[in-house]
């Protein structure tokens, strides 16, 4: 009996130890990019606030138990006494043990009711910014707001690009199946269920890219489906509105970048618009996603070198080496360094290459039309297009003209 | 009471038959047989307990596997063990395996078992009732794993969530499968808790009121309680999944203007219940091991019993904690988390009555004690962390995250599992007559304890550092600079699992060991204090030789005991040979118990004929309906006893009991 | 003695023999089902001869636990027999009869055989016909009645559909209560012969199903043929006042959860309240490809509809044909709301724009972005 | 279900085994019918295409055959009386006249789907199509199984092969039959008179 006690102390310690090591590593260990501890941001703020307490109360209950149970284990161990007496319990005791939980849930419950209600205040956004999922990416359209300098709505896919020290709203819904916002720095998650518009608020205090990731399982590629927030000054949103806003510049004359043109108007035009983009006939070459792909929509390509991530945001755009550069950039200069967009020299080459290539061996995704009798054969996600590396060379060089 | 008294009734009907000396075929009911036969057409609920036990045992290793599985895949970044489409599959079956086919069978096994033992019954209300179910819910669980060979298994998650479950976007039949198949599962709880419901209220030995009863058996009632409305709501959330997917209605079709949250309400309103009825079983079980190896009756018995019920009631009122980021606004998931929090507080009595139970005791730390402490520090682990979540705000941070996969897993691995293992350690000699080895017990205590913290301590870790669950990869750009990162605790989880399934193993091992040891245990080895003690090891086909008049909670202990007044301490007047001795002096005369019937497996057989046919082709859907009406009138015309004539050679053979007892 | 086997033989040859005289009136393909039941018959005539020679194939010697009674008269060959010729029939006419022929068929073949092996079963015969009762039951009481509940409910069902709805509703209710008063009628003088009591239920039951029979084959009701060939779709909206589509318009609909925005007409004005926006808007995005849906409110005295301009689509007839695509609410009357439900898939076209307008109320409109 | 019937005579809440479980079943019907009738009021308002409830229901012949089903709650109770005194003849009559008015009453709900149907409202049409076939459907079957019962009862004890005593289980059939009509009172308020 003896070896047993001293093993249930062991491992009492152990538990203890494993309790210590669990906080600090969690909290302060690895600077994970979607670390829930690390609040950037008043509303995550809200949140941190009310956990960090919560967190320290359950951990002392656990010890107390831990202690109790331990305590109880060593001193009424068998060592021969006799059967003791046939008690049935103490309601007094038993009615105050009930009590002291209800009451420190009491007082967990005020001040959570309090965040609830600071959370979901909206009447005093300062931007709105339309956000719907699909399979397994997250398009941003920005509404005109003259305030910012939207004059025309934005659209974007990838990055959430946003004014720092702004409260801004996001409308979410969804294009086929439930998905969930989350940038666990800026806010809790939400979910973007189709057919409804929930809403989501986010305000940066500094200027930096924060990470994300879809938390509500949303099929096959769920695991790919990422976000970034992107937060800049309110100058260098500006110049980002700005540059949204430019009107397309055709590649030279000539050009690989030019016949890249005319591949895309061949083959990508069928499911990506790049606003203001002419046929040959002169007339405006208007993508039809909803001919092709079930949920009726593709990332619009306008100012793609923009972005730092591709097909959603499951794969980058810049180079491993030129994204490290940005994303731990101090929050002074990030701004500047995003706005730089992507140059040819910074193109991640390998995996754009591959995503034209065969996009499906890449991404899982519903690719194959002849499989898909439930969606009438369009796709869900991009296809297997058979481009020669040719066409692959000459559309990467067009892409890098979409700044 | 189920004991059928055969004198004349059969002749009585007015049908007189001699009894011929030869017949041709296999239309006799079948009566009290040996072999195979004895268990495929038994209504005793004793053998239906063995056999729902052991079929939950084999979803427990089938669901353990689709663990390891995922735990490969997930030990490394970027994992190459499955593909996204397999992983999808694999986390949704572990899921679905482990709630519906281990843990919610193996509590049913316990229940069927036990309850009319403890109550001092000879069997449940229904006998074939209870033999439809578990051959209902062998052949459901059956019919779910049939996916895998047939286009793919389901692959939406366990909450199946609209409208990514429709056909859209899960062509193949997995979901289909699942949905029957769970539909069959579901009638299998449903007529189980009905019959245990009337079992319970209506059987219990003279004497015994409802707070005399056992505490398993309190709880295992509140669970039938939970079972019996929860499942209609399943019920119906998975025909309007089927209707939409094999027929065309549109009730997650959002064109339609539908709401998908439908799905999710209907869903967790079974589905937060169903949390308890994984767990309460369990609470049960530790809250009979605590008092004899504490040599202590349980303390706070009424409070035990009433914060069960209340978890049972508070029960229904939470479901919604499930949806904090679905966007319900903000009134409502003030008022779920308030909720959610008040259920903490019922939970936390529990854990303070057991340690109370300990409290001034005598305790003796055989495999089952320890199974049952293990499960108060690894329970409050799990419900902690509830709290945590609770707090709304907060949960929006953590839902969806290893987080959520950590404390669930600590609340059922810690709470259910733990419970049940508890449960085999200490009721081995009862079901079977020979004791689990205490030796190999011990190592697989250990095993599991230490397995299942290093499988499930990191994924809190994982979970507050960012990591979603159900991914079929994680990458290193998002796990974290350091040693402690993702790559790090993922490993260790992995590592961990592997422990678990070694600790697994062993019990096993454990099992086959004590199979082909020829010791028989004692009649008493631990020296309890319930009914179902009060018999032989195992009991005897009709459990009772004589139904006992109970006195006292604990009447088993009283019989053997009686209190020092002097020192208020107990002395033995008794021993357990001797008050069976007792009982089996006065044995009761004339007690026949129900006959075998073929009709519960054959009404069984029939539903997944009908369910397949809805999948594949309606034709095979009639042929299974007309089984079905051809099997329920035949049980409806037949009587509880076979006739005298069916019975072969009774002066050769003695009665069917005498074969059957001892 | 003619043989069991013989009878059946016989029957499906006499009955095949029928089955082709009908089928040379009635069936077009005289070809396929002439030879197909020409060698029905021919095959059966065969059996029936080796049949009636070999009396069943049956030796003198019978076993010696089994009964070697005779066979009682049966019923079950002629069943039988039946059923195969519904079964070849239906072959070539349709398939109910095809499958009332298989059901048939199994059913007297499961009785068949049950039936002649319980005779056998043993030697007592109360034994034998308890075992009998035992397999047969379960399989007779629900197949009895199903055809029960089949014929009241089938007959019952074409009656209604056939007279108008006033009949109807009164027929049903002289249905239920002459059901009601034979039931009282029964109860309180049990002394009634029983001969009357079957009569009368008989004449009830023959009595529904003829007038079932009768009702189906003169077909459902003038309405219903008019309500069946009607289009059910959306009408156009116009200004003018569609009577189908604005019959019993009514107030909201219960999916506030997932509007959009709240279009408003007050005083004449039309603005919109977007969820998010503080101010009232005079655009509202729509995202393309998800179905949006928007509420109008209309606080205004008229009645008045929300009508989406969608720029144009093409008709298949006149090909190449363009009109206005309009999607609109009901009517909706003062302080009620209608909601708006839109699934838009593209961008207007260049120098075009989707808006929002209140036909009656001039000057008033709101833009649609579909960026 | 029969089984207990043998050995009603001692429980401990002096009800039978079958009467209780049938009353829990019952409990547990509830909360089935709860949820379809849920899904029912949450999209019976919910048209895009094909006709809106107050376009198709026909509320007087409705009510007629609402009444017709609560006629058969009254004939189930001179069943259950006349079994509980014993009288064999009129137990079965009562039956069959319960019987026939339930079978009227599911005559009149084919007849209402297939001109619903003729009238534009699928299953498929809208979620008040679905939902609205879903509901009245499974109320449809239950009261079937209902009638399947009551004639699997007529023919036992016209063989008088029934275990146990008939009483109990008529009463526990009257039970169910009892609950399918209060369930149908509900379903006719809610679904057809309640305006959307």
């Amino acid at each position: 009996m003896t070896s047993v006690w001293i093993m249930l102390v062991k491992k009492s310690r152990a538990i203890l130890g494993f309790a210590a090591i669990s906080i600090v590593a969690a909290s302060c260990g690895t600077n994970a990019p979607q670390d829930t501890w690390q609040p950037k941001g008043p509303n995550s703020k809200i949140i941190d606030d009310l956990q960090r307490p919560v967190f320290a109360v359950a951990g002392i209950i656990g010890l107390i138990v831990a202690v109790a149970v331990i305590y109880t284990l060593i001193k009424y161990r068998d060592r021969g006494q006799p059967i003791p007496e046939q008690t049935h319990g103490k309601p007094a005791l038993e009615i105050t043990l009930t009590i002291i939980p209800a009451l420190i849930l009491a007082v967990v419950a005020v001040f959570t009711f309090g965040a609830i209600f600071k959370l979901a205040k909206t009447d005093d956004t300062e931007m709105i910014i339309n956000v719907t999922g699909q399979q397994w990416w997250w398009e941003y359209d920005y509404p005109t707001q003259n305030e910012f300098g939207i004059t025309q709505p934005i659209i974007s896919s990838g990055q959430l690009v946003m004014p720092v020290g702004t409260k801004v709203l996001l409308r979410e819904t969804s294009r086929d199946v439930i998905h969930s916002y989350w940038i666990p720095a800026l806010n809790g998650k939400r979910d973007a269920v189709p057919g409804r518009v929930q809403t989501l608020r986010l305000e940066a205090d500094a200027p930096g890219i924060y990470a994300g990731q879809c938390t509500e399982f949303c099929g096959l590629s769920h695991a790919n489906m990422r976000m970034e927030a992107v937060a800049l000054s309110k100058a260098d949103f500006a110049k980002w509105v700005a540059n949204q806003q430019a009107a397309y510049v055709a590649p030279a004359k000539d050009s690989l970048a030019q016949q890249g043109e005319e591949v895309f108007l061949n083959q990508c035009v069928r499911c990506h618009q790049v606003n203001g983009l002419m046929r040959a006939d002169g007339t405006p070459a208007i993508a039809a996603p909803d001919e092709n792909v079930w949920s009726g929509s593709a990332p619009n390509l306008t100012h793609l070198m923009s972005r730092n991530t591709f097909a959603g945001a499951s794969f980058d755009l810049l180079s491993k080496q030129c994204r490290d550069e940005v994303w731990n950039a101090p929050s002074d200069v990030v701004g500047t360094k995003y706005l730089a967009g992507v140059t040819e020299e910074c193109l991640n080459q390998k995996d754009l290459r591959s995503w034209l290539r065969n996009a499906p061996a890449m991404l899982p995704m519903y690719a194959n039309a002849t499989q898909l009798k439930a969606t009438g054969g369009k796709y869900r996600g991009m296809p297997y297009l058979a481009l020669t590396e040719d066409d692959i060379s000459k559309l990467v060089a067009y892409l890098l003209t979409l700044k | 009471m189920a004991i059928i008294e055969r004198e004349t009734e059969v002749t009585a009907t007015g049908i007189d038959i001699a009894t011929p000396t030869t017949t041709y075929g296999v239309l006799k009911r079948p009566v009290a047989a040996t072999g195979w036969r004895a268990w495929v057409f038994t209504v005793d609920h004793k053998k239906l307990g063995l056999m729902y036990g052991a079929t939950a045992m084999f979803f427990f290793i089938v669901g353990g596997v689709e663990a390891l599985l995922i735990r490969l895949q997930l030990a490394a970044p970027n994992g190459k063990v499955l593909n996204a489409d397999l992983y999808n599959q694999m986390f949704t079956m572990h899921a679905t395996t482990m709630v519906f086919l281990f843990v919610m069978p193996m509590a049913a096994g316990f229940a069927n078992y036990f309850i009319p033992l403890q109550i001092g019954a000879r069997d449940v209300a229904f006998p074939r009732i209870n033999a439809l179910g578990f051959w209902l819910l062998l052949f459901g669980g059956i019919f779910i794993n049939l996916s895998w060979f047939l286009g793919g298994a389901a692959d939406g998650g366990w909450f199946m969530y609209a409208p990514n479950s429709g056909p859209v976007f899960s062509p193949t039949h997995g979901i289909d499968f699942w949905a029957f198949g769970l539909q069959i599962a579901g009638v299998a709880s449903l007529t189980g808790s009905i019959n245990l419901i009337v079992t319970v209220l209506n059987m219990r030995a003279p004497g015994m009121t409802l707070m005399k009863m056992p505490i398993f058996t309190w709880m295992m009632t509140v669970v039938q309680f939970l079972l019996l409305f929860a499942v209609p709501v399943i019920t119906v959330a998975l025909f309007l999944l089927s209707f939409q997917r094999n027929f065309g209605a549109r009730f997650f079709d959002v064109a339609a203007g539908a709401d998908p949250l439908l799905w999710q309400h209907l869903f967790w309103i079974f589905g937060h219940p169903e949390v308890y009825i994984l767990v309460l079983p369990s609470f049960g079980i530790v809250s009979e091991v605590l008092p004899v190896f504490s040599r202590k009756p349980l303390f706070g018995y009424p409070f035990v019993v009433f914060s069960g019920a209340a978890i049972g009631f508070v029960g229904w009122g939470v479901w919604a904690h499930h949806m904090f980021a679905s966007g319900l606004g903000p009134v409502s998931v003030a008022v779920f988390s308030l909720t959610t929090m008040a259920i903490a507080v019922p939970t936390g009595v529990k854990i303070i009555n057991w340690t109370l139970t300990m409290w001034g005791g005598k305790l003796v730390f055989s495999t089952a004690m320890k199974f049952s402490i293990g499960l108060i520090v690894l329970f409050t682990v799990g419900g902690l962390s509830g709290v945590t979540h609770s707090v709304a705000p907060s949960d929006t941070q953590q839902t969806d995250t290893y987080y959520i996969v950590a404390h669930f897993h600590y609340v059922l691995f810690g709470g259910a599992v733990l419970g049940i293992f508890s449960g085999f350690y200490y009721w081995w000699p009862k079901m079977f007559g020979k004791m689990l080895s205490e030796r190999l017990g011990n190592w697989n205590f250990w095993l599991m304890v230490i397995g299942m913290n290093l499988t499930f301590g990191p994924m809190h870790i994982l979970g507050l550092q960012g990591q979603p669950r159900r991914m079929y990869q994680w990458t290193e750009a998002r796990a974290g600079e350091g040693l402690f990162n993702f790559a790090f605790w993922n490993l260790v989880a992995s590592i961990g699992s592997f422990v678990l399934a070694v600790g697994i193993l062993l019990f096993l091992i454990n099992v086959v060991i004590t199979a082909r040891n020829p010791t028989k245990s004692p009649l008493d080895p631990w020296n309890s204090r319930s009914l179902e003690w009060m018999t032989s090891n195992p009991p005897k086909e009709h459990n009772f030789d004589v139904i006992p008049t109970v006195h006292h909670l604990d009447e088993f202990f009283h019989r053997k005991y009686e209190e020092d007044p002097a020192t208020h301490t107990m002395r033995q007047i008794a021993t357990a040979e001797e008050v069976l001795a007792e009982q089996e002096r006065n044995a009761d005369k004339h007690i026949h118990m129900p006959s075998p019937s073929y009709w519960p497996i054959v009404l069984a057989g029939a539903v997944p004929i009908i369910t397949f046919g809805m999948i594949f082709s309606h034709l095979i859907a009639v042929v299974g309906g007309v089984i079905l009406l051809f099997a329920s009138f035949g049980w409806a015309l037949e009587p509880s006893t076979a006739p005298e004539s069916d019975f072969e050679n009774q002066a050769a053979h003695g009665t069917a009991l005498d074969k059957v007892g001892h | 003695m003619f043989s069991t086997g013989f009878k059946y033989f016989l029957g499906v040859t006499v009955l095949s023999i029928a089955a082709l005289i009908m089928s040379l009136f009635v069936l077009d393909q005289v070809a396929i089902a002439g030879v197909a039941i020409s060698m029905l018959i021919v095959v059966t005539a065969l059996l029936a001869g080796i049949a009636v020679v070999t009396r069943d194939g049956q030796t003198t010697t019978s076993t010696p636990d089994a009964s070697n009674e005779l066979a009682s008269q049966s019923m079950w060959p002629l069943v039988t027999s039946i059923g195969v010729v519904l079964l070849a029939l239906g072959l070539v006419t349709s398939s109910i009869v095809f499958f009332t022929g298989v059901i048939v068929l199994l059913a007297a073949l499961a009785e068949w055989m049950i039936q002649s092996w319980s005779e056998r079963a043993s030697k007592d015969k109360n034994y034998n016909a308890a075992a009998r009762k035992r397999v047969l039951n379960p399989i007779e009481f629900p197949v009895l009645a199903a055809l029960g509940l089949g014929v009241v409910i089938y007959s019952f069902s074409r009656i209604m559909l056939t007279v108008n709805k006033t009949t109807g509703a009164t027929l049903f209710i002289v249905f239920g209560a002459l059901v009601l008063i034979a039931g009282i009628l029964f109860a309180v003088k049990p002394e009634l012969k029983r001969s009357l009591v079957v009569a009368i239920c008989v004449f009830g039951a023959v009595g529904i199903f003829t007038a079932g029979v009768i009702s189906a084959t003169s077909g459902v009701r003038e309405e219903l043929v008019a309500a069946k060939a009607e289009s059910h779709e959306l009408p156009e909206c116009g200004a003018e006042r569609s009577e189908h589509f604005d019959k019993e318009a009514t107030g909201t609909l219960s999916l506030r959860s997932s509007v959009s925005a709240t279009i408003e007409l007050l005083d004449g004005k039309l603005t919109a309240q977007v969820v998010g926006f503080n101010k009232p808007q005079n655009t509202v995005t729509v995202r393309r490809s998800t179905p949006t849906s928007l509420i109008f409110r209309n606080l205004d005295a008229k009645e008045y509809r929300l009508v989406a301009e969608l720029g144009t689509r093409t008709l298949v007839e006149p090909e190449g044909a363009t009109e206005k695509n309009l999607v609109c609410t009901q009517l909706t009357a003062q302080g009620s709301e209608q909601l708006l439900l839109l699934d838009i898939a593209k961008s207007p076209k260049a120098g075009t724009s989707y808006s929002l307008t209140v036909p009656g109320v001039e000057g008033q409109s709101i833009e649609l972005v579909v960026p | 279900m029969t089984d207990a019937a043998v050995h009603g005579h001692e429980s401990s809440t002096g009800i039978s085994n079958i009467k209780l479980g049938m009353w829990t079943f019952l409990g547990s019907e509830c909360l089935l019918f709860g949820g379809l009738i849920s899904t029912y009021m949450l999209y019976r308002g919910r048209v895009t295409g094909g006709p809106r409830p107050a376009q198709i229901f026909d509320i007087p012949f409705t009510s007629v055959s609402s009444f017709v089903l609560l006629m058969s709650s009254l004939t189930m109770v001179l069943a259950v009386s006349a079994a509980h005194k014993s009288e064999d003849k009129k137990t079965n009559l009562w039956l069959t006249v319960t019987a026939l008015l339930g079978a009227t009453f599911v005559g009149g709900q084919v007849y209402e789907f297939t001109a619903f149907y003729n009238e534009g409202l699928g299953f498929s049409t809208s979620l008040f199509g679905s939902s609205f076939y879903t509901l009245t459907g499974f109320h449809g079957v239950h009261v079937t199984v209902g009638i399947i019962m009551l004639m699997a009862l007529v023919g036992i004890f016209k063989r008088s092969e029934v275990p146990g005593k008939k009483a109990e289980v008529v009463e526990m059939i009257g039970l169910y039959w009892h609950f399918v009509d209060i369930v149908w009172i509900i379903i006719f308020t809610l679904v057809y008179l309640i305006p959307v």
